[in-house]
C-alpha cells in the first residue's frame, strides 16, 4: 500500500503549494500592473494574520454562519484525497468522476449557504449571481463526463490517467475542461460573486477573521484542485508520447502542469474587465457547441 | 325478497370479519376502518387524537408487515372467493379477491408507512389549525379512507380490486386537496386533478381490461402467465404498453400530464400534501413496475420511450421550479422533477434488461436500485421538506417567499431540518439524495447508449439548478431579513418537531449507511427481474464500486460512501477543534449595511435567477408553447362551463366521468372484437 | 443693457434696481414679482441656471436677500435677479417649477439661512446633519463661527421608501467611492428602479469660515482645499472673483501661469478617473496604469509649484511662483512622452470588448434632461450639448489658446469616458501653445486697495463642470458673503435620471461617472455626535484625495 | 487579439514602485518642506502669524518671565510659504524635510524665546531685544529716545508733549 502514503503526502504538498502558487499568481499581476508586488508568500502571511485576527459575526446570523465554511473546507479536502497524483490513488473507486464534481459543487454551495446566511442584502446577491453562474457551468462538466464515460469507459479518475489516448474528442475534452477550470475558480471576467466594487465582495462581506481566512484558503484550494484534475488529464494524454515512469517524476509533472496552467491564468484574468451578470452566463452558454461536438464526436468512437 | 337481501348481508358481513381477522395483511385496513368509525361521534380534539392516533398505529403495523415480508422473503397471501359457481359468474367475471404482498409492494408499503407514520405524528398539533374552521371528522374519514385506499392499492393482485382502490384513492385525495373548501383556487385545483387523474385511469382501464379479457384471468399473477397470447403480437403489446404507460404517467406526474400537481399539492393541507407527493404519487411507479415486471415483459423501445419520458419531466419540472415564489408550489414542482429522475432510472433498467447479455441485466438491475433507491429517498426528503413548509405555514401562515425570512434563530428544529432535506434533495455526499441521483449517473452512463447519456447529462445538470432554487428557498425563508413582522414567532410543536427530525434523522443514515437499505431494495430487484439478488449483491457487495462483469475494466478496490461521510465529519471535527483554540472571544455585531441602519433590505425571491431565466429563455418559451397550445385549451374547455353553472359543477364533473367510463368499455370491446375477431 | 431695459419695460413699477457692473446685470425686484419676473426671462433668453445665494443682510439694509444668477449661453454676460425680504418673516417664492434646476440651491439656502420658499416641491433639509437643531442657521451673521450645537435626539432622515423593492444602501462607507455619501438603490432583481441621495456627511462651512476669520489672501488656500482633486480651480475662481469685484488687473504672465497649472490639474484629474472607472469595471490592469502615466504629471506640478496637489500659487491679483527656464523645458518633454503613453493606454483600454459593452447603452442621460436639471461640464457636454465656461465665458488665459471642446450626443457612460479621455488629449494640446506664447513681466499685482460693498461673480471650468464663486466685499480686510457652487452639486440630481433602470452591476460606474467629488459640494463642520449609533468625526475622510 | 498590447505597454513601462521607505528619496528643489524659524535672526515682530492662514504660528508675551515665546505647531501648517514670504528678516525658510510623523507630542512644535524690554516710562515689556538694537541701527539718533518707550506710554506721551506734531 506504498500509494496510500504517496497519496496523502501528494495532498499535503498541493495544500502548501497552492499558498505559494497564489503568491505567484499576485506576482504575475504586479508584473503585468508595472509594479512590484508582495513576495510570493504574501498569501500565506494574509492566511495567518487572519486567522489571528478577531471574529465578528452578525446579530441576525444562526450558527450555520460558522459551520459552513468549516464544512466546505473539509469537502475541498475529501476531494484532495481521491486525486491521482501521476499514480492510481488506492482511494478512488468506480464513478469518483461524479463524486469530485459534486464535492466541488457542495463546497461551493455551503460557502453560499454561509454567506447568505449572515442575512447581508449584497451577500444574497453575491450568492444568486455565483449560483447562476454555477448552473451554466454544470451543463459543460456534466457533457465533459459523458463524454469521457462513453470514450473511454473511465468513470474513475485512475482508469481516465490510464486509458486516455490521443484523439479530437480527447482534445476537445481538455480544452473544454481548460474553459470550465477558468470559469469555476470565478477568474475576473467571471468573478461575479465576489465582485468588490459593485456587491462590496457579494458573499464574503460579513466573514472576518479565521471564518475568512479559511474561505480564502477554501478558494485557492478549490482553483488549485481543479489545476490538478485538468493536470491529470493532461498527464493522461502526455503519457501517449513519452512514458514517464517512476512516481516521483510524474507527480512533479503534473506540479509543473499546475504552475503553468495557473500563470496562464493569470495573465489572462488580468487583461480583461469584469462581465455582467446575463454576459457571463451568455458566454458559458456559448461555450456549450464545443463539448457536444466532442460528445458527439465520442459516439461515433473518434 | 328483502329478507333474502339482509340474510345474504348479513352473511356476507360475518365472513368477512370471520376471514379478514385471521389474516394479518387485513389489520392495517381493519385498524382504518376503526378509526373512521370512532372518529365519527367526536368533536374537535378528540377526533383528531383518534384519527392521528389510529393512523400512526397502523402505519406502524404497515412498516412491521412490510419489512418482515421484505427481510423474511415470505409473501404474504390472501384469497377470499366471493361466490362460486352462482349465476353472477357468467355476467361478472371476477369471482375471487386475491391480496398479495410480494418483495415488490412490500417495499412500497415500507414508503407508505414510513411517511404515513411522520405525516400522521405531524397532524396531532397541526390540524389545531383548522379547529373551528373546517370539519375534523369529514378530515379524518377522508385521511383514513386515502391511507387505507393507498395501501389497498399497494397489496391488490386482483385487476378490479386495483382499479376500485387506485379510483378510490383519486377521489379521497381529491376532496382533501378541496379540503379547505373556502378558497376558490382549492376548489378549480381539485377539480383540474380529478378530472386529469380519471383520464389516466381511464387509459389504465382500457390497458388492464384488454388484458383480463384477452387472457381471461383476472389477477396479475395469472395475466403474466397467459401473457404469450399478447407478447407475440407486438401491435397488441405496444398499444397496451402505451395505454398502460399514458394512464400511469398522469399520477406519476410526467411532464405533459404533469400540469394537476403543482396547482393540487399546494392546497391540500400540508401533512396530506407530504402524503401526496411522498407516498400517491409512487403508486404509479408501483403500477408500472407491476405492469412490466409481472405482467408485461420488459422491452427494450418501451424502456427508451420511458428514460425519454423521464428526461422531458426531469428538465421542464426543476426549471419550472427555478422560477416559483410561493413555497409549496416550488416544492410540487420539484416532485414533478425528481419523478423523472426515477422514471429515467427505470426506463434504463427496463432498456437494459430487455437485452440478452448478463451484464447488460445486471447493469439493469443497478438502474432498477438506482430508481427504488431514489423513490424511497425522494419519499423522505420531500416528505420532510413538505413538513417544513407547514411548520412555517402554521406559525407565519405565509407561504410568500418574498415575505418570509428571518426564521432561522426563531425556529431552529424546523430550519436544521429543512436544509438536512434540501441539501440531500440537491444531492450534497453525505446526504441520501447524493447516492441514489450517483447511482442513476453510473448506470445509464454505463449503458454507453447515446439517449440515455443525454439523459444521465440533462440529470447531473438540473440536479445544480435544484441546488440552485433550494439555495433560494431555504435562503428567503430562514436567513435574510424579515420583510414581515416575525418577532413573536415560536418553535412548532413538538410533534411536529419530532416527526421532523424522525425523517431528517432517516436521511443521514440512509446516506452514509446505504448498504443496509440497498441490500434489502436488491432482493426487490431480484424478485423482480428472475435474477438472483446474490448475483446483483455481488456487483454491488462494497457499494458503491461496481465490479462491472466487463473485461479490461479490472476490478478496483472500492472506498464505499460510508469510509467519504466517516472522513467528513472527522474533518470537520478537527478543524472546529483547531478554531476554537486559536481566535480569541467572538463579538456580535450588527449586520454590516454600509454604517446606516436600514430597513426592508431583503432580496426578494423573485429576483433570484433572472439573469439565468432570461438567458435559458428557450427552456422557459418551450413550456409557453406547450401550455398555450395543448393543455391550456383542454383545461380552459371545463372551467368557462363550469364557471357558469358554479354550483352544479360538481354533477357536471361527474356525469362528464361517468360518460367516459361508459365510452371506455365500449371502445374497449370493440378493440377486443376487431383485433381477435371474437 | 438690453436685458434690463427690457425688463424696466415689462416690470417698470415693481424693479426696484438696475444696473450692469462690466457683463453682469444685476436687477433687483419687489419679493412678490420675482417668480413673474424669472419665468419672463427664461422664456425669452436662452439662459442656463447657475445658482442662487442668500445673503443676510441685516448690519446694512435689516433685509435678507436672495439672488438667482443665471448665465447667457449666446454672449459672455450673467444676469443677477434678487430681492429682499424682512427677517421676521422670510417667505419667497420658490423658483423650482421654473426652473427645476434650483431645487437644491433653495434648500440649502433654507438651512443655512432661515428663508422658507413657497411652492417648493420638497423643502426638506440638505446640508445641515440631521439632529442639528431647527431654529439655528449657522450662515447668519449672529451665529458665532466655532458654534458647537447642543443634541437632543436622533431624528433619522425620512427618505421615501417603495415597500416592494429591495433597498440596497451604498452606504457613507462603501467601496464605490472612497467618500462618505449615502446612495439608497431600490433594486428589482438585477435592475436598478430607483436611488435617493443623502449626502452632505462632510459640510465644513468653509463660507462661514470666509466670512468671520480669514482675510482677503489667506482664503484662496482655503478655496485650495474645498475639494482634494480640483483645488486650484476653486482657487483661481475665488481670485479672478473677487479681482473683477475690485477691478484689479492682473498681469499677463500671471493668466498664463494660471491657465497651465488649471490645465495640469485637469489632466491628472480626469486621469485619476479613468483609473477608478478601469477599477469599477473590473479592469485593475488599467487603473494602475493610468495612475502611472497620472504620476509624471503630478512630478511636474511638484516641480513647478513644490507641492503635487495644493500649488498654494494664487493670491488677490496674480501668481505668486514663477516658471523659470528649465521648468518650462522639462514641463514640454514631460507632456510629450504622457501624451504617447496616453494614447497608447486609451488604445488598450477601448480594445476591450466586454468593458465598452458594459459602457455603451448604461446611465443615458437625455438632452432636455441634461439641460433641465441643470447638468454641467463633461456630463452636461456628454449628452449633447456644447458649453464650456473656457469657450462661453473666457477667463485667464484662454482667449489667447486655440481648442476644440469635444461633444458627444448618446449621453451614455462610454460617451462621458471619451470625452474625458478627448479633454486630457486638448488640455495637452492648451498647455504647449500657452507654454509657448508665455510673455514676460511680473507675476503679481502691486498695491491692491480692497474697498467695502462690492459683488464679483466668476465662473471657471473645473474637471467636473462649471464651479461659481460669489463674492461680496467687506470692510477691514474680510469678506462679507462668499458663495462656492462646486460642480458636482450640480451634477447630483442628474444622477436620478441616469439610475432609472440601469443593471445593478452597471450602478457603481454611472455613479462615478459624473466624476462625484463630494468633499466640494460638503461645506459644514460635522460635529462629533454622542449619540451611542454612529460616531462621525469631523475632519474630513480624504483617502481618496490625499495624494 | 489587440489585448496583447496591454502586455507589451506593461513591459515597455517596466517596474515603476519607488523603493522609497528602503533608499531615501530627493524632493524637486522647489520642494515646499518643514518651515523652521531661525532663532538668531528672528526678532519676534510677529508679522508671520499675522499672515499665517490656518494659524500656525502664535505669538505670546509671557510678561512675568519677560519673553516673547514664537511657537510654530506643525500640526497646523499648510506648508504655504507665506510666512517666509512675509518675514523682513529672512528668518523663516522653507526646508526640503516631508518627514514629520513624531511619536513624541512635543517634536510637532519649535518655540523661540526672545528676552524683552522693559518700557522707560510704565516699566512693563513691550517689545523684544532684538527688535530695539533693529530700530537703533536703522533709525536717526534724535529717535532714539522714543524707541524705548512703549506703545500705550506713547500716546499718553503725545497727548500732552506733543513732542512729535511737529515732525
Amino acid at each position: 500500500m506504498v500509494e496510500l502514503e504517496l497519496t496523502l503526502l501528494g495532498v499535503i504538498v498541493s495544500l502548501f503549494y497552492s499558498l505559494i502558487l497564489d503568491g505567484l499568481e499576485r506576482k504575475i499581476r504586479a508584473k503585468i500592473q508595472s509594479r512590484k508586488g508582495p513576495p510570493i508568500t504574501q498569501t500565506l502571511y494574509d492566511v495567518i494574520k487572519l486567522f489571528r485576527k478577531e471574529l465578528l459575526i452578525p446579530s441576525t446570523a444562526p450558527s450555520m454562519f460558522m459551520f459552513a465554511p468549516i464544512v466546505s473546507f473539509s469537502m475541498i479536502i475529501i476531494a484532495y484525497l481521491i486525486l491521482p497524483y501521476g499514480f492510481p490513488n488506492p482511494m478512488g473507486f468506480y464513478g469518483d468522476l461524479i463524486l469530485l464534481v459534486y464535492l466541488i459543487v457542495a463546497s461551493t454551495i455551503l460557502l453560499l449557504y454561509g454567506g447568505s446566511s449572515s442575512g447581508n442584502p449584497y451577500a444574497e446577491i453575491g450568492c444568486s449571481r455565483e449560483i447562476s453562474l454555477l448552473m451554466a457551468n454544470e451543463l459543460i462538466i456534466a457533457l465533459v463526463i459523458a463524454t469521457i464515460a462513453i470514450r473511454y469507459h473511465a468513470l474513475s479518475l485512475n482508469t481516465v490517467l490510464a486509458s486516455l489516448t490521443i484523439s479530437p474528442s480527447s482534445i476537445l475534452i481538455v480544452l473544454t475542461l481548460l474553459l470550465y477550470i477558468y470559469i469555476e475558480s470565478a477568474r475576473l471576467p467571471f468573478d461575479i460573486g465576489e465582485a468588490e466594487p459593485e456587491i462590496a465582495s457579494g458573499y464574503l462581506i460579513e466573514y472576518s477573521g479565521p471564518l475568512l481566512g479559511l474561505t480564502i484558503y477554501t478558494h485557492i484550494l478549490k482553483r488549485t484542485l481543479l489545476y490538478l484534475f485538468t493536470s491529470v488529464v493532461i498527464l493522461g494524454l502526455v503519457d501517449n508520447i513519452i512514458q514517464l515512469s517512476d512516481i516521483i517524476s510524474r507527480f512533479v509533472t503534473i506540479l509543473l502542469f499546475v504552475t503553468l496552467l495557473s500563470i496562464l491564468y493569470s495573465i489572462i484574468s488580468n487583461i480583461c474587465g469584469r462581465f455582467r451578470v446575463r454576459h457571463a452566463v451568455n458566454a458559458v452558454r456559448a461555450i456549450i457547441p464545443l463539448p457536444v461536438l466532442a460528445l458527439i464526436l465520442s459516439f461515433l468512437g473518434l | 325478497m328483502i329478507m333474502e337481501l339482509l340474510s345474504s348481508i348479513t352473511f356476507f358481513t360475518s365472513t368477512l370479519i370471520r376471514t379478514f381477522l385471521t389474516q394479518n395483511i387485513m389489520w392495517p385496513t381493519f385498524l382504518f376502518t376503526l378509526g373512521i368509525l370512532l372518529s365519527l361521534p367526536f368533536k374537535r380534539e378528540k377526533c383528531n387524537f383518534i384519527l392521528s392516533l389510529f393512523s400512526l398505529i397502523s402505519c406502524i403495523l404497515i412498516i412491521y408487515l412490510s419489512l418482515r415480508v421484505l427481510l423474511t422473503g415470505k409473501i404474504l397471501y390472501f384469497e377470499y372467493v366471493i361466490y362460486r359457481g352462482s349465476i353472477y359468474s357468467r355476467i361478472f367475471p371476477f369471482s375471487k379477491v386475491s391480496l398479495i404482498m410480494d418483495q415488490l409492494s412490500a417495499y412500497f408499503t415500507l414508503i407508505l408507512g414510513i411517511v404515513g407514520f411522520a405525516s400522521s405524528l405531524y397532524s396531532f398539533h397541526y390540524m389545531t389549525r383548522f379547529y373551528g374552521r373546517l370539519s375534523l371528522r369529514l378530515f379524518s374519514f377522508l385521511y383514513l379512507m386515502f391511507l387505507m385506499s393507498m395501501y389497498l392499492v399497494l397489496i391488490s393482485n386482483d385487476v378490479l380490486l386495483f382499479i376500485v382502490f387506485w379510483e378510490l384513492t383519486t377521489v379521497s385525495s381529491m376532496l382533501l386537496v378541496a379540503y379547505e373548501r373556502e378558497s376558490e383556487v382549492a376548489r378549480r385545483a381539485s377539480i383540474k386533478y380529478f378530472v386529469l387523474a380519471n383520464a389516466g385511469a381511464i387509459c389504465i382501464i382500457m390497458g388492464l381490461g384488454i388484458l383480463v379479457l384477452l387472457t381471461n384471468a383476472t389477477s396479475f399473477t395469472e395475466i403474466g402467465q397467459k401473457i404469450d397470447i399478447i407478447s407475440e403480437n407486438k401491435l397488441l403489446y405496444y398499444t397496451v404498453a402505451m395505454l398502460l404507460t399514458i394512464g400511469f404517467s398522469v399520477k406519476a406526474a410526467q411532464v405533459p400530464l404533469h400540469s394537476w400537481l403543482p396547482d393540487a399539492h399546494p392546497e391540500a393541507p400540508c401533512n396530506v400534501s407530504a402524503l401526496l407527493s411522498g407516498v400517491m404519487i409512487k403508486l404509479a411507479i408501483y403500477g408500472l413496475y407491476r405492469i412490466i415486471f409481472t405482467v408485461l415483459q420488459p422491452d427494450i423501445y418501451w424502456g427508451l420511450a420511458l428514460a425519454v419520458l423521464g428526461m422531458t419531466t426531469l428538465t421542464f419540472g426543476t426549471m419550472m421550479a427555478l422560477i416559483q415564489t410561493d413555497s409549496k408550489k416550488l416544492l410540487a414542482y420539484h416532485s414533478v422533477g425528481q419523478m423523472g429522475y426515477i422514471v429515467l432510472a427505470l426506463g434504463t433498467g427496463v432498456h437494459l434488461l430487455a437485452q440478452s447479455s448478463i451484464e447488460a441485466r445486471t447493469l439493469g438491475c443497478i438502474a432498477l436500485i438506482a430508481s427504488l433507491y431514489h423513490t424511497l429517498n425522494h419519499a423522505i426528503f420531500k416528505g420532510l421538506l413538505f413538513l417544513t413548509a407547514g411548520s412555517v405555514l402554521y406559525r407565519t401562515n405565509s407561504r410568500n417567499l418574498n415575505l418570509l425570512g428571518g426564521l432561522a434563530r426563531a425556529m431552529p428544529i424546523t430550519f436544521i431540518t429543512a436544509l438536512i432535506a434540501s441539501l440531500s434533495i440537491s444531492g450534497i455526499p453525505p446526504f441520501n439524495g447524493f447516492v441514489s441521483k450517483w447511482t442513476i449517473y453510473v448506470s445509464t452512463l454505463s449503458t454507453l447508449h447515446p439517449l440515455l447519456t443525454l439523459g444521465a447529462v440533462l440529470a447531473i445538470f438540473i440536479s445544480a439548478v435544484t441546488t440552485a432554487s433550494f439555495v433560494k428557498y431555504i435562503t428567503s425563508i430562514f436567513l435574510s431579513q424579515p420583510r414581515i413582522e416575525v418577532k413573536d414567532v415560536s418553535e412548532s410543536p413538538w410533534s411536529m418537531g419530532a416527526s421532523m427530525i424522525m425523517l431528517s434523522l432517516l436521511c443521514i443514515l440512509l446516506g452514509v449507511y446505504p448498504l443496509a437499505p440497498l441490500s434489502i431494495i436488491s432482493s426487490v430487484v431480484g424478485y423482480v427481474s428472475y435474477i438472483n439478488p446474490e448475483c446483483i449483491m455481488s456487483s454491488i457487495i462494497l457499494y458503491p464500486s461496481i465490479v462491472l462483469l466487463k473485461p479490461g475494466v479490472g476490478i478496483t478496490t472500492s472506498m464505499s460512501i460510508t469510509i467519504t461521510a466517516l472522513l467528513l465529519l472527522i474533518l470537520t471535527l478537527t478543524t472546529l477543534l483547531a478554531f476554537s483554540f486559536i481566535y480569541k472571544p467572538m463579538r456580535i455585531t450588527a449586520t454590516w449595511f454600509c454604517g446606516v441602519l436600514a430597513r426592508n433590505v431583503k432580496y426578494t425571491a423573485k429576483s433570484y435567477y433572472t439573469e439565468f431565466e432570461q438567458s435559458y429563455r428557450l427552456m422557459y418559451s418551450l413550456r409557453k408553447v406547450l401550455y398555450e397550445k395543448i393543455v391550456n385549451p383542454l383545461m380552459r374547455a371545463y372551467p368557462t362551463v363550469t364557471r357558469r353553472y358554479d354550483k352544479i359543477q360538481w354533477e357536471y364533473a361527474f356525469s362528464f366521468i361517468l360518460a367516459l367510463y361508459a365510452l371506455s368499455i365500449i371502445l374497449m370491446l370493440l378493440f377486443i372484437r376487431v383485433m381477435l375477431g371474437w | 443693457m438690453t436685458v434690463n431695459n427690457d425688463i424696466l419695460k415689462i416690470f417698470g413699477d415693481y424693479v426696484i434696481k438696475a444696473i450692469t457692473i462690466d457683463n453682469i446685470d444685476y436687477i433687483e425686484v419687489s419679493k412678490d414679482k420675482l417668480k413673474e419676473t424669472i419665468e419672463y426671462l427664461t422664456k425669452e433668453y436662452n439662459l442656463h441656471y447657475i445658482t442662487s445665494i442668500g445673503v443676510d443682510d441685516r448690519p446694512l439694509t435689516r433685509t435678507l436677500r436672495v439672488y438667482h444668477v443665471f448665465s447667457r449661453v449666446v454672449e459672455d454676460k450673467f444676469i443677477v435677479i434678487g430681492c429682499s425680504t424682512d427677517p421676521h418673516y422670510p417667505h419667497v417664492d420658490s423658483i423650482t417649477p421654473v426652473v427645476p434646476a434650483a431645487n437644491w440651491a433653495e434648500r440649502e439656502i433654507r438651512d443655512l439661512l432661515g428663508i422658507k420658499f413657497r411652492g417648493h416641491p420638497n423643502l426638506e433639509r440638505l446640508v445641515l446633519p440631521d439632529d442639528w437643531p431647527e431654529d439655528i442657521h449657522p450662515l447668519r451673521k449672529d451665529v458665532p463661527y466655532n458654534l458647537r450645537s447642543v443634541v437632543e435626539v436622533k431624528v433619522t432622515y425620512p427618505l421615501k421608501r417603495p415597500r416592494e423593492h429591495t433597498v440596497l444602501p451604498v452606504g457613507p462607507y462603501h467601496p464605490l467611492l472612497h467618500e462618505p455619501e449615502y446612495f439608497e438603490l431600490y433594486v428589482d432583481g438585477e435592475k436598478v428602479v430607483d436611488v435617493e441621495y443623502r449626502g452632505f456627511h462632510v459640510h465644513r462651512g468653509i463660507e462661514k469660515l470666509g466670512e468671520s476669520r480669514l482675510t482677503y489672501n489667506q482664503v484662496p488656500f482655503v478655496a485650495e482645499r474645498i475639494c482634494g482633486i480640483c483645488g486650484f480651480t476653486h482657487s483661481t475662481c475665488y481670485c479672478q472673483a473677487v479681482e473683477k469685484a475690485m477691478k484689479i488687473h492682473v498681469p499677463e504672465r500671471a493668466e498664463y501661469i494660471r491657465s497651465i497649472l488649471l490645465e495640469l490639474e485637469r489632466m491628472h484629474s480626469h486621469l485619476l478617473w479613468i483609473g477608478v472607472a478601469c477599477h469599477l469595471l473590473g479592469f485593475d490592469t488599467g487603473f494602475m496604469h493610468s495612475w502611472r502615466i497620472r504620476e509624471h504629471i503630478m512630478r511636474l506640478c511638484e516641480r513647478l509649484t513644490g507641492n503635487r496637489k495644493t500649488y498654494g500659487l494664487n493670491l488677490i491679483g496674480g501668481v505668486r511662483r514663477d516658471i523659470n527656464k528649465d521648468g518650462v523645458k522639462k514641463a514640454i518633454n514631460v507632456l510629450k512622452m504622457v501624451k504617447e503613453e496616453l494614447k497608447r493606454f486609451i488604445e488598450c483600454l477601448l480594445s476591450l470588448k466586454e468593458v465598452k459593452a458594459r459602457l455603451e447603452g448604461t446611465g443615458i442621460l437625455p438632452k432636455n434632461d441634461a439641460w433641465k436639471l441643470g447638468a454641467v461640464g463633461p456630463t452636461l457636454r456628454a449628452s449633447g450639448i456644447k458649453y464650456d465656461v473656457r469657450a462661453n465665458h473666457p477667463y485667464a488665459a484662454y482667449k489667447e489658446a486655440s481648442f476644440s471642446i469635444p461633444v458627444y450626443t448618446e449621453g451614455d457612460n462610454l460617451a462621458r469616458l471619451l470625452i474625458r479621455i478627448d479633454e486630457t488629449l486638448e488640455s495637452i494640446s492648451i498647455i504647449e501653445q500657452l507654454l509657448d506664447k508665455i510673455p514676460k513681466g511680473d507675476i503679481l499685482a502691486k498695491d491692491i486697495e480692497v474697498h467695502e460693498g462690492k459683488i464679483g461673480l466668476s465662473m471657471t471650468e473645473a474637471p467636473r463642470g462649471e464651479n461659481i464663486h460669489f463674492v461680496i466685499t467687506g470692510k477691514d480686510n474680510i469678506l462679507y458673503r462668499w458663495k462656492v457652487r462646486a460642480p458636482t452639486y450640480a451634477n447630483l440630481p442628474v444622477l436620478k435620471v441616469m439610475l432609472k433602470e440601469c443593471p445593478l452591476s452597471d450602478a457603481p460606474i454611472t455613479i462615478a461617472s459624473i466624476d462625484p467629488c463630494f468633499s466640494c459640494t460638503d461645506r459644514v463642520i460635522v460635529i462629533d455626535i454622542k449619540n451611542g449609533v454612529m460616531r462621525v468625526t469631523s475632519f474630513k475622510r480624504l483617502l481618496r484625495c490625499k495624494i | 487579439m489587440k489585448r496583447i498590447k496591454i502586455l507589451l505597454m506593461a513591459k515597455k513601462a517596466g517596474i515603476v514602485t519607488e523603493p522609497y521607505p528602503y533608499k531615501p528619496v530627493e524632493p524637486p528643489e522647489g520642494f515646499r518642506g518643514k518651515p523652521y524659524i531661525d532663532p538668531d535672526k528672528c526678532v519676534g515682530c510677529g508679522s508671520c502669524a499675522s499672515v499665517c492662514p490656518p494659524n500656525a504660528i502664535q505669538v505670546v508675551d509671557l510678561i512675568d518671565k519677560g519673553y516673547r515665546r514664537i511657537e510654530l505647531f506643525i500640526g497646523r501648517c499648510i506648508f504655504c510659504g507665506r510666512c517666509s514670504e512675509i518675514c523682513p528678516e529672512d528668518a523663516i525658510e522653507l526646508t526640503k524635510e516631508f518627514e514629520l510623523a513624531s511619536k513624541s507630542q512635543n517634536d510637532m512644535y519649535q518655540v523661540v524665546l526672545l528676552k524683552m524690554v522693559k518700557c522707560k516710562i510704565c516699566g512693563r515689556y513691550f517689545t523684544t531685544q532684538r527688535n530695539i538694537e533693529k530700530l537703533l541701527k536703522e533709525l536717526p539718533k534724535d529717535l532714539w529716545d522714543t524707541i524705548l518707550v512703549c506703545p500705550e506710554c506713547k500716546e499718553k506721551s503725545t497727548a500732552y508733549t506733543g513732542s512729535y506734531a511737529k515732525r
